[in-house]
């Protein structure tokens, strides 16, 4: 066991944390929730720029070839600032075309994440909002060339700045396929944008008759399901080391607070039951972090661990919204203003805490793993 | 004991409800995220409808223009009020103010005011909070200076829920500067178009004004505006806290939210109707039932105290305690229900209950805080109510 | 609604107290845990002599024809003194005799039991531990003269003290009949007695060819599903009313010690954290008062209410155990002694939270009342 | 960052394991239900057999006859141990008198002493709190006077775990009457047989005899006992508290229920095998494992920080209370799903996992209370950890 950051790592944090103080402070979080596309365009290119797309793609294909541990030190400070940008989409659909697509998809799509050319955003969810692989019932018919598909998929981050999509669909035969479906460039496909409270942008497609290659197949039958349980299970440690990192930045942003804040003649922050409030969110802020960070290590070219990514993704959903929670109880009336920067980070974790599975989803698969 | 409520408070729930079926729109999802002037309006459209009805200072006495209501009577009326979540009380006027003026106010300020708030035609707000002073009111620090027969006050009121809105205001003021904290402290009623007042919107989490910075600039008000005597403010004011609290509103909104949830999962036109049939839904629902109940059981009793000349100081902890954490805990449930849903915003295409229950827990944020953190409502239950010892000096705890 | 106690209350309320500090103060409860058959017989000889067991009974069958709202008031006392007495097993048996019984059961029965000559007590349990009366599987065989029953109930409370049980079998047929079984008279009933943390006499029961005759069948069929269900919410409110009044206690005597206990210069009391405890304690404490005493009302002799009826047990279950371990928090390294009386309260909150359905049994009940 | 151990680190564990496998009985439940005399002789074995593979003091450097084993390597040792609730340990003079004596011992104490702790010959006991020094161990009154070239001790203390059982006692005296709290304290080494000492039983909660009380009646013992300078005792003694806890027993313990727990419901013979399937089980089963893992790494990062050289001073205090209250809920969580059966003793007829549930849950109360309580530690984490204020002056709160 070894809680250290590696060299690289430091690196990585070091950068990150200084690139991001000046890049996505709260002036740039709260443009972006305002619809300002430019602002999280041009912070795009700055993100593209420092290669962190690039980050855990192969070196064969253009990547850096660093690891998922190696990715969740990024995501906690991307997570801290709050940062607007498809760090999480780009990397975990990069990943699943790695390990699941052709040599020719991967040659093709990679290089070009890589440098952020495409932009691949997962897009799972339909109407009844289920996380579960199996219950995908958008239609895709086989033709001669491919597929074509008819139906919709809801909740789509990024959806606005997305080249493709990673879609599951379920075809004629009532075998489950997972395809890169490159919206840019398709017609059929409509967006409709829909106001969300993590402040990115979030939208829902309807495909109506959209034709894709069969060369942009992933995965069909049982390994289609199998990729898109791995696609959610990454998406949920990625978010849920997001959440590690806003849970952290809470925590310091409170410290500071009732430190300063009197009343009483006293600092707020020496009367016993704010030290108490705070001390159990500094114990579910350092729990979370160790179990994200364990749950990332699990992440290898071979697979993954399905209990620890459960686990990480149970623990930052449930613990970080509720230390949101207690930080306004901390801050008083202060933090209840639109002014105050607190509500963005409750804002964004309560997204993060359903997306990719809120916590009753993990546990039933946790069960399931533990043998129940 | 008795564990149910007589014919004719029954009576009285019905005919409040079939008023509210009546004039309330149809899915009427409360005017709590409405905070333009169209919801201003039907706010006071609403008092009317109540000024008529007689309801609006029916706790009052007759010769006040009430009806002696009941204790019991006015937290029924309370009770179904907020469980539809309806517009148009007014609470500063009514419930606070109000049964201040009777109790210290002079018969000048009496026929002055009392009149015009039972008849809904003045809109009060408080001026108590200032940006140092929150929990520990008694620092207060804003000034009133006695200049010939005017106060002259300099200083700044903060969270002034409806300040934009209010014609008048009851104000904390530091009358005397040597004296230590709470005896040095006045009340003033203030007229808000006064020279020297400006208000400033503070915008809420949940993207709503309903608060204001007041800031006072040699404001010269009339001596005459004093309520009670100089410097026994805190007194004053005080009462005016603690007047028929019985919190029944936290109750009947987790009440009314929970019944909402229920219904819609069982609608299976609901892209989550599936948690219906879910046993850890189902047992979620019948634990946050059961501590709604609880939670209004405590402000019944609250009530009955009340109308049994009982002194309620610390039960009314409770129940503020019990009912702002479980309206809190089923809203959390509630966007859980949701789902992915629960992200949507009031107006988003292909919002689930309108998005209502994210801006409402955004909302229900404030309850645990204001009016007494419910941390310091617990110091009060625990040392009134158990009889608890304070600190005696500087704990060494480690 | 009216919070306050009736004239009639307040008379059962102060003579219950006085008694019970008397008769049934912790040396009392520690001798009947440690075995002291005698001390238990001498208590309940006393209580029989009060007129508790009659408290609920109809007049026209000997008894007092008080409502169960008056018995909770008892309940609540003997919550509090924890006595080791079965007025609960008395009072709820009897009401389901007088509500479903056959007018010969009730005219032979009741009077007795107003006595104290006969206690009746319910066997419910079986091997799968189970309050739903569907699951009943203890076998009874029809004959010209009524049933011969053959199986096995467990958790039967007092069935040492017990003249009769008050038991749900099947008959051949499948059919579930509620049935009266003397066993102090009937051959082929053997009892096992088990180590109880309740520190209450609590036996099994083996019924081997056991004959009852016609008479002593209470209800069958639906009816005697909705008989049980009947008497396990009466014991289950009663039990919640005991729980109540457990807790207020323990409520008081850890306000008791903690404002006098000194450490670090201050009574422990003063602490923030200690009084915040407290609070909590307190307010769960009268919540479940309320709950409880607004379920007792709802029993009439029409019925009574489901919902009331599981929310005290519920909340009696959950929140009085839970406050009986923050109490040990509050006392200290004292209240983990044997010597300290504390852990007689949290034994029999501990008993009383699965005695009668635990809270995860009523939150089904209740959410199928509720339209779920 | 690395979330594995190394393969010598798993291997050392495999060790343990096995071991373990070969000497405890089958079923073993731990040696916390068994008080009497055959339980302290299975301790006595076992620790026998401990020196013999020479784990008993593997921590300690090899001059002492250790292994100089990592922090790491202790923290897996007692891991499994207390996951599989072993006997044989000996805290007192191993993990804690030990490393002291190396720190603050003179030659000729640590001559007389590791090497029989190191055997496993001599049972240590602590004499730390007093009827009336519990949390606030400051406050101690038990005097030593110093007369020629003895102690002479007068007092009482009290929670003495293995009084009855101890050789040897190291305990803090108040050397210095004069000095304010902390200052007049010192730490003495004690021979249990020494005249004037009496050890009287309490039996806890649990109805099992750990605990003592031990009065001091004018007992001499030699000067040369006083371990470091004289009133210096509380650095030393604290030192003592201080050394590698990383509180990995109680994650362990829950790890321990909760998988027996999921064996027991999988077992179709088990009355209570329906729980297996319910959904509400399911999912508390996975929240509960999800707590444990969180807590253990917790502990892991202690020993992880010791084994690095940095202070882990707050981040024990993390462990301990996530550790302890995970390990009370695992606990009710046993009891909730045993149903009725989790209210049978041990020894019952009837009894499931035999009664063990229910005599862990009452043996855990302790678990929050002792070594400091969590309410203690929480102020720990919040001003040592976090860098907030103490209160400055008696705070008014209401």
């Amino acid at each position: 066991m070894d809680f250290g950051l590696t060299e690289t790592q430091e690196l990585i944090r070091n950068s990150a944390r200084e690139f991001l103080a000046d890049r996505s402070d709260s002036s740039v979080v709260r443009a972006v929730a305002n619809g300002d596309t430019e602002a999280l365009a041009s912070l795009w290119k700055d993100v593209v720029e420092l290669g962190w797309p690039a980050l855990t793609i192969a070196k064969e294909h253009g990547g850096a070839g660093l690891s998922f541990s190696d990715l969740a030190v990024l995501l906690t400070e991307l997570g801290a600032s709050l940062a607007p940008t498809p760090i999480v989409e780009s990397a975990i659909t990069s990943r699943i075309i790695e390990r699941y697509g052709s040599d020719a998809l991967k040659s093709d799509l990679l290089p070009q994440a890589a440098e952020g050319d495409v932009l691949i955003t997962p897009a799972i969810l339909e109407r009844d909002v289920s996380w579960e692989a199996d219950s995908a019932t958008m239609a895709a018919t086989r033709t001669n060339n491919g597929l074509v598909i008819t139906g919709e998929k809801r909740f789509v981050s990024f959806a606005e700045q997305a080249t493709h999509v990673l879609t599951l669909v379920r075809t004629d035969g009532g075998e489950p396929a997972l395809v890169v479906v490159p919206i840019w460039k398709s017609t059929g496909v409509d967006q409709t944008p829909l106001e969300h409270v993590s402040g990115v942008p979030v939208s829902s497609l309807t495909f109506n008759e959209v034709e894709v290659s069969e060369a942009n197949i992933v995965a069909t039958g049982d390994e289609a399901i199998a990729a898109t349980d791995e696609l959610v299970a990454a998406g949920a440690v990625a978010r849920a080391t997001q959440l590690a990192g806003l849970g952290r930045a809470v925590v310091e942003a409170t410290v500071d607070y009732t430190a300063n804040r009197e009343q009483f003649g006293q600092a707020v922050g020496s009367f016993q039951a704010v030290q108490h409030h705070l001390a159990e969110m500094a114990i579910a802020a350092k729990q979370v972090n160790h179990l994200v960070h364990s749950a990332a290590w699990s992440f290898s070219q071979d697979g993954y661990s399905v209990e620890r990514a459960a686990q990480a993704k149970i623990a930052a959903s449930e613990k970080i919204s509720a230390l949101c929670w207690t930080a306004h109880q901390c801050h008083g009336a202060i933090g209840f203003t639109w002014e105050h920067d607190l509500h963005l980070y409750t804002r964004r974790a309560l997204a993060w805490k359903t997306d990719y599975g809120d916590s009753a989803f993990h546990k039933s698969k946790l069960a399931t793993s533990l043998g129940l | 004991m008795r564990f149910e409520f007589t014919a004719e408070e029954n009576d009285f729930r019905r005919q409040i409800s079939e008023f509210l079926d009546d004039v309330l729109p149809d899915n009427w999802g409360g005017s709590t995220y409405m905070s333009d002037d169209d919801s201003w309006a039907m706010d006071q459209q609403f008092r009317n409808e109540l000024v008529k009805r007689k309801w609006l200072v029916m706790s009052w006495p007759k010769q006040y223009g009430g009806s002696d209501s009941s204790p019991m009577m006015n937290t029924i009326f309370a009770d179904e009020m907020a469980y539809r979540r309806a517009p148009g009380l007014d609470g500063f006027g009514t419930r606070m103010l109000g049964p201040t003026l009777m109790a210290f106010g002079n018969e000048e300020q009496r026929t002055q005011h009392l009149g015009a708030i039972a008849r809904g035609e003045v809109q009060w707000c408080q001026g108590y909070s200032e940006p140092n002073s929150g929990s520990d009111l008694a620092s207060i620090q804003t000034r009133a200076v006695l200049d010939g027969d005017e106060f002259v006050i300099n200083g700044a009121k903060i969270w002034t829920t409806m300040g934009h809105r209010a014609d008048m205001m009851f104000m904390l003021v530091r009358t005397n500067p040597d004296e230590p904290l709470h005896a040095g402290i006045s009340l003033l009623l203030v007229d808000m178009k006064t020279l020297g007042i400006e208000v400033k919107p503070i915008v809420n989490m949940a993207d709503i004004h309903h608060f204001n910075q007041v800031i006072f600039d040699d404001v010269r008000v009339p001596k005459a505006n004093l309520v009670g005597d100089l410097n026994d403010g805190w007194r004053v004011g005080m009462t005016i806290l603690n007047h028929e609290r019985s919190g029944i509103e936290f109750a009947a909104g987790a009440r009314a939210a929970i019944e909402e949830l229920i219904v819609y999962i069982n609608n299976d036109d609901s892209p989550v109707s599936q948690a219906k049939s879910d046993p850890n839904i189902r047992i979620k629902i019948a634990e946050l039932s059961t501590e709604v109940e609880a939670a209004r059981l405590l402000c019944y009793d609250v009530t009955w105290r009340h109308g049994e000349g009982l002194e309620p100081s610390f039960e009314a902890s409770m129940s503020k305690v019990a009912g702002t954490e479980i309206y809190q805990k089923v809203l959390d449930f509630g966007l859980e229900i949701l789902g992915m849903y629960g992200g949507l915003i009031v107006g988003s295409p292909q919002a689930e209950l309108q998005g209502r229950f994210l801006k409402m827990r955004m909302l229900s944020t404030a309850t645990t805080i204001f009016s007494g953190t419910n941390e310091i409502q617990k110091n009060i239950i625990a040392q009134r109510g158990l009889g608890l010892p304070r600190i005696r000096r500087a704990a060494k705890t480690t």
